[in-house]
């Protein structure tokens, strides 16, 4: 069987199946990388802006992948594996551990709670499937307003987190110098005029994205993505459904966990109480943007969504503001409106799509 | 032919919300109006602010206006109607009337000079439109649009 | 929550069924003492809270008829209201004029949207909940492209001082004072302390009506039969599609009727957030008064409201008066809402599934009685 | 045209080819006003196909509509859809209840037809804001009860109704319809006990009484004499017999439904004298909750090494049984594998006791759609026998080369056409779909294998491949196999037993060699 031309039909499949919208999207920012130089703003800084917001928030796109994998749908509760990651950090920073140390500190520490939660919310999720995102949605706002009460009520003592003048429960948001901020980041950096390369996080994010590739050529790894492709089938082949459902979801909400502590590690401070609140839509938006779709998603969605969506997100506003000041002769911040409209454009496009999997 | 009728009903419910809509303008149009007791130069003489004018208009409370006194008072829709007792000085007698006047629909805000009126004196002298400027706006210039913050409820 | 007509009125199912309704009831029992408001202040706080979301919490009655579930996408109602007030505001209309002008107004856009958000739920059908959700904060996105750039520029307003200094964008806060509380005081009757608004209520118990009338209009039957079966509806020839589109519509634009309503009582409009929570709040309310996804009726409303604004506002002073932190009592009543709601839709889901595994338990029985 | 009555339906050299394969040739027959026509035949003899054309469903329409005519009260109608068929008359009763569970008798009689009181928003908002008429809704339900002449409480819900109350309801609905002429009950009495039944039947009397003309398909032949009066045996697409009822007797039908010439087979089953009779596995009073294919108290004993048939008609249980022993639907009852009991509800342990099935839902449970072939056939071997696996210390780690080694091998080794390893299953033809499963039965190197309708819906070549294919790989391999199939000939031609299930039990069990009159017989005794 040669290799067939590429005949008209399969580069309109390759679009079809790439998708419309993730064209213009992808288009969209092309012509802002192109549009950056004239409007005035340096091409590579905004290029490294860019990279370092991927190395930030690649791994959160990451923790989609195993629950899509298995079919449980886009994880709208990624706030329950970031509350475990914030429950690391905040233990890891009362032990008193300091830079490095307390990196790796707050992620064994994030383990426990990422599966023990994860274990939780995989069981409900099993007791309702068909109905998984809805619920996930607020198993997730749940959490996290529960958490707000427990961080005014957990014993913790660090000076460097508790409010000044109550002397009791955590601040809003903690500064992490002298703890693990910018530790993977700063990591074998390469620093030019106007890049600065995060080597350190995108290690770990390849790191983990090579681990995650791994396990999917494992034999439980097949098995999820068979569960993930017909569950009847799975079931048919003697494969646990319920316990690779509950595995996959565990995972998810580690990987959450693991990449709210690089989130933080990159922007240097640690948000507590409502911020992991609306944490879900940008990384669903992200991994869609990359090409998953409900049911199906792989490394390279993980990659390319995370780059494009962090992409629109720093270089419109800067380039945008320049355009129109150039255009209309006043700033306009425009872009974080077109970014709220693309990204959820994004998820109802893929909600819409048929899933050939019927649940 | 059933079609064509429904059509017509549609069309006659859209209009008749229109026409609701329009009366609404008219009837709920507002205006402010600004009663100044103060006192006027008009072409050489002077009229002096009375001692002290109760006003009362529709819908809104009764207020008394002493000298260099400005009050204000909401009239819904264009005709205006207040009804003053005045009493221009220590000892007079109170002078008792109805200021009955159209507002043109678009104006804002309305300025009534009442010892121009009291005197007689034409209507653009008691009777002028008020050009609010634009209030500084002293709150931050470009709030951050937050995003989904939560509000009380 | 009606109770079924069962012979033995078995305390068990009436708890099991209405668990969600309970579980609030212990909750506010607990809360209320410790919390310490004067009775009256309470009541009175719940009067005017019953006046400000009921007609809201009632849209969502018609999507859950026509099995498209708890309808997230109200929202789109509330913001077709709030353009509605914001003209309104421009064109200095005072009292209750304006307001109905508002609701006018907010008709078309809300029909708009209703449209756009059925049509879309039923590209994503078994999935409108979530679709519903995220239509929000999409539509949410085109209404600040709207309100905050094109609104001074493109669509012009007359009177700056609601636009923002740089010319552009309607501000933070617009002041509604001009019918603040038009329709309430319209005929108000005040016992001790208690400000009933009796027209507002009026307005409620004519929705009621209008929800109780258009249950027995064929579309209302329409809606409930395809609420229940799709495809034996469409297999009578009822157009399945159209009448779940038409569901959506009108609970959008009751929604803008509410949210104008919610409004008027508040007196002052917070145009970008002021409808980004209002669909979880009422649709939590709904489910604590009993409702579930695919079962709501009039009761479930007003139980609901009463209820959970109960204790939404009993909720802070009890957290301080427990743990000497108001805050906490702030975040447990955000806890409980969206917990409330997470309880409703996992029950929900597992209810759908435990009704499958009866048969089997059947078959095993009869070939007992085969056997003997 | 003799002053004869124009006949209330005429049928006219109907004819009708799904893709090539002829379903139904030159049929002909017709209906006056009042008939009670018993339409008898074996699953696939096209019955239900001709049903649809008289009913006018898309099915037809989507693939290529019908040959021949159909003509009702002497004009010819082609309906564009069951709309169409109802405007002139014909209701259909399907197996399946199409009613809402929700509602009352009466809400579901008047489904979509409700009288309306007006109401002046209707003009604005369209008709469908007038209020529905409850009480003329009332009577008009009541009437069409009375047609039927039994009693069911109009005001009650349906999923509170016994199983006989759902169905008179639905046939109520169709007699509420005020035109109606022709009224299809398909396998009506499947689901009801004898008792319900019989008010059935009678009241299918009372309606023919009132000139309505009755098609009444089923399989319970003494049901057709008590209450048709014309006959009609269908056989691979052809009516065999179109005989007044009172003519005939039920021996006589079954004869005709099952009877063919028998062709010759191809290659007669001879059976092996060495095949030792020692029971591989017994099945002891099985239930299983499948839908549609309900078993109810199966003991059924299977001799190593035999390739066992399970025949029967479709909903009687057949597939119920496989599907119950294998964990895929709820059973219950006792599996014992050379020895050993073998739980149910666990399809794990019947794969870890070397037992694979081939499902009879190819696309649904059979197949991974979207994934390479090479998934398809190594993925349940990898899983239970951690094939293909290659092992760094705990890690499992798939190994490609030896999976694509053995999906090469099948492919070559069942004749599989398919652009290479690596193309995705859904993109195969339903043939060779079907053999991918095989394959994949066959990757697990099983000691016992169940087939269920292996040759359903795929070309006659591919049918002689795959039933050849299963005879290698239990000659050759010495694998029990246990074929379900609906196709009696095929059965016959592969197996050395078959066992006839009917109304969810085993009505009995004959060596292949029988003649099909006989399986006809069973097939039909204890049908529920």
């Amino acid at each position: 069987m040669g290799e067939t031309l590429i005949s008209k039909s399969t580069l309109q499949k390759a679009v079809q199946s790439f998708g419309l919208p993730r064209l213009i999207i992808a288009g969209f920012l092309l012509s802002l990388f192109i549009t950056a130089p004239f409007v005035g703003s340096n091409f590579f800084t905004q290029l490294s802006n860019t990279i370092n917001r991927f190395g930030w928030n690649a791994v959160l796109v990451l923790a989609m992948v195993p629950m899509v994998h298995s079919g449980c749908g886009l994880n709208f509760g990624l706030p329950l594996g970031i509350i475990s990651g914030l429950l690391g950090a905040t233990l890891s920073i009362e032990m008193g551990f300091t830079g490095f140390a307390s990196f790796v500190m707050a992620v064994v520490f994030c383990t426990p709670f990422a599966l023990v939660l994860g274990l939780g919310y995989g069981w409900l999720l099993n007791k309702i499937k068909g109905g998984e995102m809805m619920i996930a949605t607020y198993v997730g706002f749940s959490s996290v307003s529960f958490m707000c009460m427990m961080w005014l009520l957990l014993p913790y003592k660090s000076p460097t987190m508790i409010w000044g003048y109550a002397g009791k429960g955590l601040r809003t948001t903690i500064s992490l110098e002298g703890f693990y901020s910018g530790v993977l980041s700063n990591f074998l950096a390469i620093r030019t005029p106007h890049m600065l390369i995060p080597t350190g996080a995108i290690l770990f994010f390849a790191l983990l994205a090579f681990g995650m590739w791994a396990f999917l050529h494992t034999k439980t790894g097949t098995a999820m993505t068979a569960v993930g492709s017909n569950a009847t089938f799975a079931r048919a082949a003697g494969i646990n459904v319920d316990k690779i459902r509950i595995l996959s979801v565990g995972m998810s909400t580690w990987l959450g966990a693991v990449g709210i502590l690089v989130y933080q590690q990159g922007f240097g401070w640690m948000q507590l109480y409502m911020a992991p609140f609306n944490m879900a839509l940008p990384a669903v938006s992200a991994i869609l943007i990359g090409g998953a779709t409900v049911n199906k998603a792989s490394i390279i969605n993980v990659v390319l969504g995370t780059f494009l969506f962090q992409g629109i997100v720093t270089m419109t506003p800067t380039v945008i503001n320049n355009l129109m000041m150039v255009i209309t002769g006043q700033g306009l911040d425009i872009s974080e409106v077109i970014r709220v409209i693309a990204s959820n454009g994004m998820i109802l496009y893929a909600l819409t799509r048929k899933s050939e999997v019927t649940r | 032919m059933r079609v064509k009728r429904q059509t017509l009903f549609i069309v006659g419910a859209v209009l008749l919300l229109v026409g609701i809509a329009v009366l609404m303008v008219i009837i709920g149009r507002g205006h402010i109006v600004y009663v100044d007791n103060k006192t006027v130069e008009y072409n050489g003489n002077e009229y002096k602010a009375y001692n002290l004018v109760e006003l009362s208009a529709k819908g809104n409370d009764p207020q008394e206006a002493f000298a260099r006194d400005r009050i204000l008072f909401k009239c819904v829709g264009q005709s205006l109607k207040i009804e003053y007792e005045a009493t221009k000085k220590q000892s007079s007698s109170p002078e008792k009337g109805i200021i009955n006047k159209k507002i043109p629909f678009s104006w804002d805000a309305v300025v009534v000079n009442l010892p121009a009126y009291f005197a007689g004196l034409p209507e653009e002298v008691w009777f002028t439109e008020f050009i609010q400027e634009p209030p500084a706006d002293k709150s931050s210039s470009n709030e951050e649009i937050v995003f989904d913050e939560f509000t009380a409820f | 929550m009606k109770l079924l007509k069962n012979n033995s009125f078995n305390i068990l199912t009436f708890f099991k069924d209405n668990s969600v309704p309970v579980m609030f009831v212990l909750i506010c029992a607990v809360c209320i003492p410790v919390a310490g408001f004067p009775l009256q202040y309470l009541l009175s706080e719940i009067i005017t809270r019953i006046g400000r979301n009921a007609f809201l919490i009632l849209a969502l009655l018609i999507p859950i008829m026509a099995g498209m579930g708890l309808n997230f996408g109200m929202t789109l109602g509330a913001m077709a209201g709030e353009i509605g007030l914001i003209f309104v505001c421009d064109w200095r209309i005072y009292g209750i004029p304006g307001i109905v002008l508002a609701m006018i107004i907010s008709i078309p856009i809300s029909v708009l949207l209703g449209w756009l958000c059925g049509t879309i739920m039923n590209m994503a059908k078994g999935r409108e909940m979530i679709t519903g959700y995220i239509m929000n904060y999409f539509i949410n996105g085109i209404y600040q492209l709207i309100v905050l750039f094109c609104m001074g520029s493109i669509i012009p307003i007359k009177h700056s001082d609601i636009l923002l200094p740089r010319g552009y964008g309607i501000r933070v806060t617009v002041d509604l004072i001009n019918m603040r509380q038009s329709l309430d005081n319209l005929i108000a009757v005040r016992i001790g302390m208690i400000k009933i608004p009796v027209f507002t209520f009026i307005l409620i118990a004519l929705m009621c009506l209008f929800i109780v009338w258009f249950r027995k209009t064929k579309l209302g039957q329409d809606m409930r039969a395809v609420g229940q079966d799709m495809e034996v509806a469409r297999a009578t020839g009822i157009t399945v599609e159209r009448t779940r589109i038409i569901s959506i519509i009108m609970s959008t634009v009751l929604a803008g009727f509410g949210m104008i309503i919610y409004l008027q009582n508040i007196g002052s409009l917070t145009t970008y957030t002021a409808h980004s929570q209002i669909g979880m709040f009422c649709i939590a309310a709904l489910l604590v008064g009993g409702a579930s996804v695919d079962k709501a009726s009039i009761g479930n409303v007003f139980l609901g409201v009463i209820l959970f604004h109960l204790m939404f506002i009993v909720a802070p002073n009890a957290g301080a008066a427990i743990t000497g932190d108001s805050m906490i009592g702030e975040y447990f009543r955000v806890f409980v809402s969206y917990g409330v709601i997470t309880v409703a839709l996992a029950m929900y889901e597992a209810k759908k599934r435990r009704a499958k595994s009866l048969a089997g338990r059947k078959l095993a029985q009869a070939q007992k009685e085969e056997a003997k | 045209m003799t002053e004869k009555k124009v006949p209330l339906l005429e049928v006219r050299n109907v004819s009708k080819d799904f893709f090539g394969n002829k379903v139904l040739n030159d049929i002909n027959f017709t209906m006056e006003e009042g008939d009670v026509l018993g339409l008898v035949g074996e699953n696939g003899a096209g019955k239900s196909t001709l049903m649809k054309i008289l009913f006018g469903m898309d099915v037809i329409r989507e693939t290529g509509g019908y040959g021949g005519e159909v003509i009702i009260n002497g004009n010819v109608v082609k309906f564009v859809s069951s709309f169409d068929a109802l405007e002139s008359g014909i209701g259909m009763v399907h197996q399946e209840f199409s009613l809402i569970p929700g509602f009352t008798a009466t809400e579901n009689i008047l489904l979509n037809r409700e009288p309306q009181k007006y109401n002046v928003i209707s003009e604005i908002f369209g008709k469908r804001l007038n209020t529905l008429n409850r009480s003329s809704m009332k009577e008009k339900a009541e009437d069409a009860i009375s047609k039927l002449g039994v009693k069911i409480d109009s005001d009650m819900v349906i999923n509170r109704m016994p199983v006989a109350h759902k169905q008179f309801t639905e046939i109520a609905r169709e007699l509420s319809k005020d035109n109606m002429k022709l009224l299809i009950l398909d396998e009506p009495t499947d689901v009801l006990t004898e008792k319900e039944a019989e008010t059935l039947l009678e009241s299918i009397g009372t309606v023919a009484k009132r000139g309505i003309a009755v098609i009444f398909i089923t399989h319970r032949l003494h049901e057709i004499l008590s209450v048709c009066n014309k006959v009609i045996v269908m056989r691979d697409g052809l009516i065999v017999k179109d005989v007044p009822a009172k003519e005939t007797n039920v021996e006589e039908i079954t004869k005709w439904m099952v009877g063919r010439k028998v062709k010759e087979q191809e290659t007669k089953r001879e059976s092996d004298p060495d095949k030792s009779n020692k029971t591989i596995m017994s099945v002891k009073n099985l239930w299983v909750d499948m839908p549609g294919e309900t078993v109810r108290n199966v003991s059924l004993d299977i001799t190593e090494g035999e390739i066992l048939g399970i025949g029967g008609l479709a909903g009687q249980g057949k597939l119920g049984i496989p599907n119950g022993i294998m964990g895929l639907y709820e059973a219950g009852g006792k599996v014992i594998l050379k020895g050993k009991e073998i739980p149910l509800n666990s399809p794990r342990q019947c794969l870890d006791a070397n037992i694979a099935f081939v499902s009879e839902d190819r696309r649904g449970v059979g197949l991974l759609l979207d994934e390479t072939l090479e998934w398809n056939i190594a993925f349940p071997a990898m899983q239970i026998k951690n094939k293909f696996l290659k092992k760094y210390g705990p890690i499992t780690w798939r190994d490609e080369k030896a999976i694509e080694k053995v999906t090469e091998k099948y492919v070559e080794e069942l004749q599989i056409k398919c652009t290479g390893t690596k193309q995705n299953a859904k993109e195969l033809s339903g043939g060779n779909q079907q053999k991918i499963c095989l394959a994949k039965a066959f990757a697990l190197e099983p000691g016992l294998l169940f087939v269920s309708e292996p040759t359903r819906g795929i070309d006659v070549g591919a049918k002689a491949l795959v039933l050849d294919a299963l005879r290698r790989f239990n000659r050759e391999k010495g694998v029990t196999v246990v074929m379900i199939s609906s196709e009696l000939e095929e059965l016959r031609s592969v197996c050395d037993r078959i066992a006839i299930v009917s109304g969810g039990k085993i009505s009995g069990i004959l060596p292949a060699t029988e003649s099909s009159e006989k399986f006809g017989m069973l097939m039909v005794s204890n049908v529920r």
